[in-house]
């Protein structure tokens, strides 16, 4: 059952005769319904990318229905630094017509199109594609026997994806052999049983769609440390863990939930308690009470939720009380766009509470990112005696990476709680110096003990009114957060040192600016690419790198708002005051195209042939040549 | 920062004394209620003897939640209505503190009411002092969720309209597994009831009626035999089998608590239930991590966190 | 007794052969307990100086303790504009010797010190000062006979001040009995006893300490409709009930509670309802409900009670609900300083929610525009369907002023609820016009009825997951906040149309603002002050009045940030990035001085002579000649 | 905008029916209990035949508080747990509107508790049903306040410690003058609870369990007769002198309520509560309304605040 398109291949005929094309990474998408399991093949390349010493990035939808729906994963894996989940797909994989209808404009030109043709009657006349018909359902029954349905659909395609793609099928059995681990051994053949008819499936219809991932480039330094495979979420609760946290609390909400559920599951493992509360009220107030015990506590939630934490946030600037609060960004305002992507919780996370709050916001760039940032959102904390936001995403949430296992015997924080006794003279808010609580349980041995408070207070903690000490104490609290800036790193910064544009980024869209930057300087203007994590306070220094280029395009996920700027580049704005700092936003709930970035940075550079460019669809690699 | 001294402090041993416990000098109005439950604290920490640096006093926003900083404890005072998840927290975080919480009932009936019931029914270990004036006080006069129909506030310069909730069966209902009611007159019931509340493994309430003289003047002298009120005590059940018990209140009987709250103002005094059964959620989540540290051998934090990652490959 | 400084007057001679001098008005400061009521005699003199079209401004600060405690009150009167309730005073009424150590380095050189000596012992050897030391309490006491303890002393101040001033007696005795009608006769025959008892004490014992406010020039226009006097707070509440409000709810909390106490009195009235609830999420939640039923409803509260209503707020935004929210700011973070002012509110009131949330923040200058721009922020929420938020202070909430009655015929607003039939096309949320909900209660011919909701939703209020929907609705509601500010008028504008200096406030900073223009000018200094009502979003057209001024000098109660500027010096280098905006900052929980508005204006421009003349202060118009 | 229009929509009398009253289709997972409660809701809709424009339907967040969707009247959602709150201002704002709201037990009992305590105690005239599943649906299967001790989550993958509410004592505790309990299988049940809850003059409520078949299967079968459950009803007295009445539940007594709320699972279904003397905020504000009118004379708006600000000259 081939396709028009790709020639007829006789039955019997050695496959393995066909040399594989040799390609640098494909994105390949599988579109069905989320029953389908398709985020478990997405999961089983991952994974397998991660043990090949490849890179991979996926990318997931999630139905608006409650519970089944349509749903996408999308998977890019390859040689080399993936760093985004790709634009646009070099394979689809439709399982039914609405799957075809909804994700066919993905397709690269020249990409392939495998339809279950038990399901899919695709646009007889689009001869853009190399399309193969696949009786997917059908094969796949017929290979498990009657009773299994047609469940085991995404095995088949896995076995069909690692033919075409010539992957490692010992690994690949090995990973679904410990997935299934523990469960009924039927469960196990039935999958090995998919699989193999998928796997066989190409050797009988269509071989010569055979490709092979470049070889890895020895001389790229890696740790030497085996990669792992996790998502976004699982890498800030296993990065808080390795920071020493031991304590939280929280309220369920999308996408923060799994951090929580990762680490109610994990902590006690750890001699550690995370307790689900109420609200989100509760959840930050329990979190405080754990790091007043002296071990630094983390909260968490989405935009609804951490705008019921902005007051006790505005207590702990007042107690100078360490904690750290994660917002998985979503798409705002309200319950807004719940399992879509979106930045636009940046000047709540900076500005959100009543008075003035200097606080700490982070933001990390991927999924590796999420762990070591989860660890200096911890480290700040401590160190600083001070809030500190970590800013991540509902795209970062849910995607899948494979990068190198952390250095755990390096990194790993003890964090013992110093109950030892403090001296006559300590004052729990020094003027001089950074807050550093005496934990209840501590001796004091002045026999006078601290009080902690929300009121303005003198040193020792006592309410007080007078206006100078209310002036000193903002001060305090200001200059602490001024001293942590100063020892900031400068931003990671690619490029031309100087030129046309620096295009500026945070959090998730790291990947695709720097993918933009290769593609504008392809174009032969001289740009640069600059990320920023570390988000509030800005780090020093930044007047003098932006004063190199003609125009800073700062490229986020917000809305413009009413002056034209989006909020971190209201941000650098207010900062260095120079007008040269101008805005990419959108708000679709998607993350950016590269090709979007591109054409926002033509635009504003005025460069009409960029923007031409990308208009023009690039031809999928594995286009027939 | 304040370092770990090498002089020896005030020996471990010296007993907590009122001089020792008293803090800053109260802001309170003269004649407050909230003298009278400061006072009795002091006496409860007496008899208690705990460690010094063990006791932890922790408060809400109100009147009477400025207690902490007249007690000379670990302490302080968090934002209104939500002291009760922060000391959980802080119960939870260090299970060797004896945590007490205070306010008013605004701060606990009002905007903190849902804390309550659910601090209550985990039933965390710390006890729980409601200063009930009926009034907010700090804010200077309007009603609150314990205002009786008909008080004149700035907010029903009419006389309050709304029906006020019942105290001690929200207590109730809450889940606290120590449910008391004392008066501020009656300074050794006080003391005795916060003594019991603070013995009790588990969650404890003490709910005070502490008149604000500045803003509900006689709000309570229905229950003060010198201004022509009566004081009824609850008498508890001594489980001796005389025909006199089987009349007196079993504090763990549900249904009779429910009742004697029913009772017409000023109502009773005295325990109205207990349940020494229970486990505290500081017990449940001891346990969890006992199993957990069975199911991993006790493992190193380093060897678990390599050996999840591992499966991560 | 007269003090050494003042020349004896012989008993008995005439007082009225001395020629009262003119001045242009004065600065009292009464010192002394809460109980003593000092504000009472605020509340006279303010109310006198309404009816004698004379101006008047008062500043009280409030004891930390619970009820009592040492406070002070201070009135400045006089002729013309009275723009701040004074830097330092001219005359100081000590009660006590604490009231005269706290207060006594306020004097003006020159001034008046009044002190109770029953009570006070001033330091001899200060000869700045005419002292005058008066047995206020034992003479309040022989005045009022055995029974009335000392409880009229504020009484007998203020008939000394009657004296001393040359005040209308016909019209303070009348001010006197309308104040106590209703009341006991002995109260009032108590309150006139020692008015008269105080007025008389001069005409014995110093007969030259005697002034007169300067006449009124006529040639100001005034409205022609009487003065009235009152606080803030009092008019924002009426403000709202000229604006049409009827419903509104609330909880308690310093400084807001007194809006709520009236609006709760004042509504039932007019038929409205106001709901006190049991926290500030309940109480905005009621309010939007309120909304909801087709009347613009209202809520409000301090600093920490603006932290919980962020989530509520950004549903408003989402669902295109009017709504106005007023915070009387306080100092800050978390509790902070309760009863001193600030304004630190201002970034929470533009980006304290989640998500992309345009919205409106107006903040009145003094009391007189606290009634209008509660108008205007009720007529704003209604016509563009979105919550609008008012900043005022502690400092306006108790201030008293007299100002022209508002012109209620014309100005009063009366708000029916359009419960009409909407037609079969009717949308909740059409993408190009603003949005008009259709109340509860309304039938719509389609028979399809609309939905309200938070969630990202298409024009009937269906929620929807569409990329592109989303995109459109952000920009529907940020551009009607843009149409918004196309229509808003200039800033007042004031002195030289370029120059030096532009001095830029906004919030209760008016007034000192203005003054330290008057006195920057005088300098020399070509400068001009720009007041800001609509602080988001700004006007339009500032870059060209800007563009005009060597520096920009923006004065705020906030702190300076972590990057050195203050809350609205921030949103304006980020709509302008026009480096020449500085800051003038100060968190002491005081409004400004206009010495400390000068001395920044100085340092910011580099004028050593102007920095100069800051330092020296300035002899009482009182002082002897 | 929308204008009032010159021909005459729909007749104001055509009968209101389960088409007209239907809008989107539910999104809910095939099988959900909500189904039931919605098409119950339906029926109590065409029963009670009010004027269609005067219908509002409102909810929190949640699985069930998708409800509003699903019905064809006015209406939409709030925030997560506040829709009571919202609902009184709806409520109060315009006597007139018959007022209904739907939520979940995590959006009624854990983040909206307090408001539930607070707009009950105040009587506020609206019918409020809780679609209790035990857990959180939405976010995919988390402990919620009703979920049983050992109920296996993603937040307590060992099953859970915490005690939960129950939630017919907390509903009577609340103050609320109609509290009803019914299950989402018995659809006549639930026909006759909603629409004695939307007769009643106050605030009413009717908890009813609905089973999430995703997450939390068989929940609720102990309830249900044909998987081997059993269906206790409540008998409610008659009043009619007989000797069985005085077995029978008197809905006027508090104590009683409280006790049949304290039966073993699965309990018994019907009115526990009924409170008919009790005056609504609606009627009391009226009240306060009319006599300030009285006060006034009632005069106009200008001229009342005309004179206040003469009062201030
Ligand atoms: C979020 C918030 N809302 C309101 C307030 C203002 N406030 C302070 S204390 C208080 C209530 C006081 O009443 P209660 O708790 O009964 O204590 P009391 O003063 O009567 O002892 C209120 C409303 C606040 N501090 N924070
Ligand atoms: C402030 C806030 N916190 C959390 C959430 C996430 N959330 C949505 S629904 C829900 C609970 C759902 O449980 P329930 O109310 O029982 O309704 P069900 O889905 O079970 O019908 C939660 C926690 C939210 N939307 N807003
Ligand atoms: S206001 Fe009332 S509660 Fe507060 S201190 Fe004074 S008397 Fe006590
Ligand atoms: S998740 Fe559960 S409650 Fe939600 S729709 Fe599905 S079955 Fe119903
Ligand atoms: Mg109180
Ligand atoms: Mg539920």
């Amino acid at each position: 059952m081939v396709s028009p398109n790709t020639p007829e291949t006789p039955g019997g005929t050695e496959r393995s005769s066909v040399a594989p094309r040799s390609i640098k990474d494909v994105v390949i998408r599988l579109a069905g319904n989320s029953q389908d399991g398709i985020q478990a093949v997405g999961g089983f390349l991952a994974r397998l990318a991660g043990r090949s010493e490849q890179d991979v990035m996926t990318y997931m939808t999630i139905p608006s229905t409650i519970s089944g729906g349509p749903s996408i994963f999308q998977v890019r894996m390859g040689t080399g630094d993936i760093l985004s989940a790709g634009d646009r797909a070099d394979m689809l994989v439709a399982f039914y017509q609405h799957s075809y209808d909804a994700h066919v404009s993905s397709l690269r030109p020249g990409g392939v199109l495998l339809y279950d043709s038990d399901h899919v009657k695709p646009v007889e006349e689009d001869r853009r594609f190399t399309s193969v018909a696949c009786p997917i359902t059908s094969a796949t029954v017929e290979a498990l026997g009657g009773t299994a349905k047609d469940k085991g659909k995404n095995m088949f395609v896995l076995g069909l994806i690692a033919r075409i793609f010539d992957l490692d099928v010992a690994k690949l059995t090995t990973l679904i052999r410990e997935r299934f681990a523990g469960k009924n051994e039927d469960i196990v053949r039935n999958a090995l049983l998919g699989f193999d008819a998928g796997y066989a499936w190409p050797q009988n219809n269509l071989r010569d769609l055979f490709y092979r991932f470049e070889a890895i480039d020895q001389a790229v330094a890696r740790s030497g440390r085996p990669q792992i495979t996790l998502d976004g979420n699982s890498a800030i609760a296993y990065g808080f863990i390795a920071a020493g946290v031991r304590y939280g609390a929280g309220y369920p909400i999308t996408p923060w939930s799994s951090i929580m559920e990762t680490l109610r599951t994990e902590l006690p493992k750890y001699g550690g308690i995370f307790v689900q509360c109420e609200d989100e009220i509760a959840s930050i107030s329990t979190a405080l009470g754990f790091s007043y015990t002296g071990s630094v506590a983390i909260t968490g939630s989405a935009g609804p939720g951490l705008s019921l934490k902005m007051e006790a946030l505005s207590w702990a600037t007042m107690a100078e009380m360490p904690i750290v609060v994660v917002n998985v960004q979503r798409g705002g305002p309200s319950t807004g766009m719940p399992t879509n992507v979106e930045q636009s919780d940046l000047m709540q996370a900076i500005y959100g509470s009543h008075g003035d709050t200097p606080r700490v916001v982070l933001a990390p760039k991927n999924v590796e990112d999420c762990f070591y940032t989860a660890m200096e959102a911890v480290r700040i904390a401590r160190e600083y005696s001070t809030p500190v936001l970590l800013l991540t995403d509902q795209g970062l949430s849910s995607r899948i990476e494979a990068f190198d296992e952390p250095d755990l015997p390096k990194l790993m924080i003890d964090a013992k709680v110093d109950r030892s006794e403090r001296s006559a003279d300590f004052k729990p808010y020094p003027l001089d110096r950074v807050t550093r609580h005496a934990p209840a349980g501590s001796r004091i041995a002045s026999g006078k003990y601290p009080t902690v408070t929300g009121l303005e207070h003198d040193e020792l903690g006592h309410p007080t009114g007078s206006p100078k000490l209310h002036a000193q104490m903002n001060a305090k609290r200001r200059e602490k957060i001024k001293a942590l800036a100063a020892t900031l790193p400068a931003p990671e910064h690619s490029g031309e040192a100087e030129g046309d544009v620096l295009l500026v980024t945070w959090g998730s869209n790291w990947g695709p600016g720097r993918e933009a930057l290769a593609r504008v300087q392809a174009a032969g203007i001289k740009g640069g690419h600059m990320h920023i994590r570390h988000v509030h306070p800005l780090p020093n220094g930044l007047e003098a790198v932006f004063a190199r280029y003609r125009r800073i395009v700062v490229a986020e996920l917000n809305d413009e708002g009413v002056y034209g700027f989006g909020q971190l580049a209201l941000m650098l704005r207010a900062r260095l005051a120079n007008p040269a700092i101008v805005s990419v936003c959108k708000t679709d709930g998607l993350t950016f195209k590269v090709s979007e970035l591109v054409a926002g940075i033509a635009r504003h550079i005025g460069h009409a042939a960029l923007l031409e460019s990308v208009g023009t669809a690039r031809p999928s690699p594995l286009a027939a040549r | 920062m304040s370092s770990a001294v090498a002089t020896p402090p005030a020996p471990a041993g010296t007993p907590l004394t009122k001089k020792i416990l008293t803090a800053d000098h109260p802001t309170w109005c003269p004649g407050c209620g909230d003298f009278a439950v400061l006072a009795s604290f002091y006496r409860v920490l007496e008899k208690l003897q705990y460690p010094h640096e063990k006791i932890v006093t922790f408060a809400g926003i109100g009147c009477s939640s400025r207690f902490p900083y007249f007690v000379n404890t670990h302490g302080g005072h968090f934002i209104h209505g939500r002291a009760l998840p922060f000391a959980a927290g802080i119960s939870l975080g260090n299970d060797e503190l004896h945590v007490f919480v205070f306010g008013g009932d605004g701060d606990g009936f009002s905007i903190g009411g849902n804390h309550l019931t659910h601090t209550a029914r985990k039933n965390v270990r710390l006890t729980y002092v409601i200063m009930d004036n009926s009034v907010y006080g700090l804010t200077k006069k309007q009603t609150s969720p314990t205002s009786p129909i008909g008080f004149k506030s700035k907010t029903d310069p009419w006389g309050a309209i709304d029906q006020p909730i019942n105290p001690m069966r929200t207590l109730l209902n809450s889940g606290a597994t120590f449910v008391a009611r004392s008066h501020a007159t009656q300074v050794n019931h006080m003391t005795e009831m916060m003594l019991r509340a603070a013995r009790h493994d588990g969650f404890s309430v003490v709910e005070i009626l502490s008149e604000c003289v500045e803003f509900f003047e006689g709000a309570f002298d229905a229950a003060v035999p010198r201004k022509g009120g009566t004081w009824t005590l609850i008498d508890e059940k001594k489980n001796d089998h005389s025909p006199e018990d089987a009349q007196r209140h079993d504090p763990t009987d549900e249904v009779a608590a429910f009742k004697l709250a029913g009772q017409a103002w000023p109502g009773a005094f005295g325990v109205f239930y207990e349940n020494k059964s229970r486990a505290t959620k500081n017990a449940l989540e001891a346990d969890l991590i006992r199993k957990a540290k069975e199911r991993t051998k006790g493992a190193a934090d380093l060897a678990l966190l390599q050996s999840t990652f591992a499966k991560m490959r």
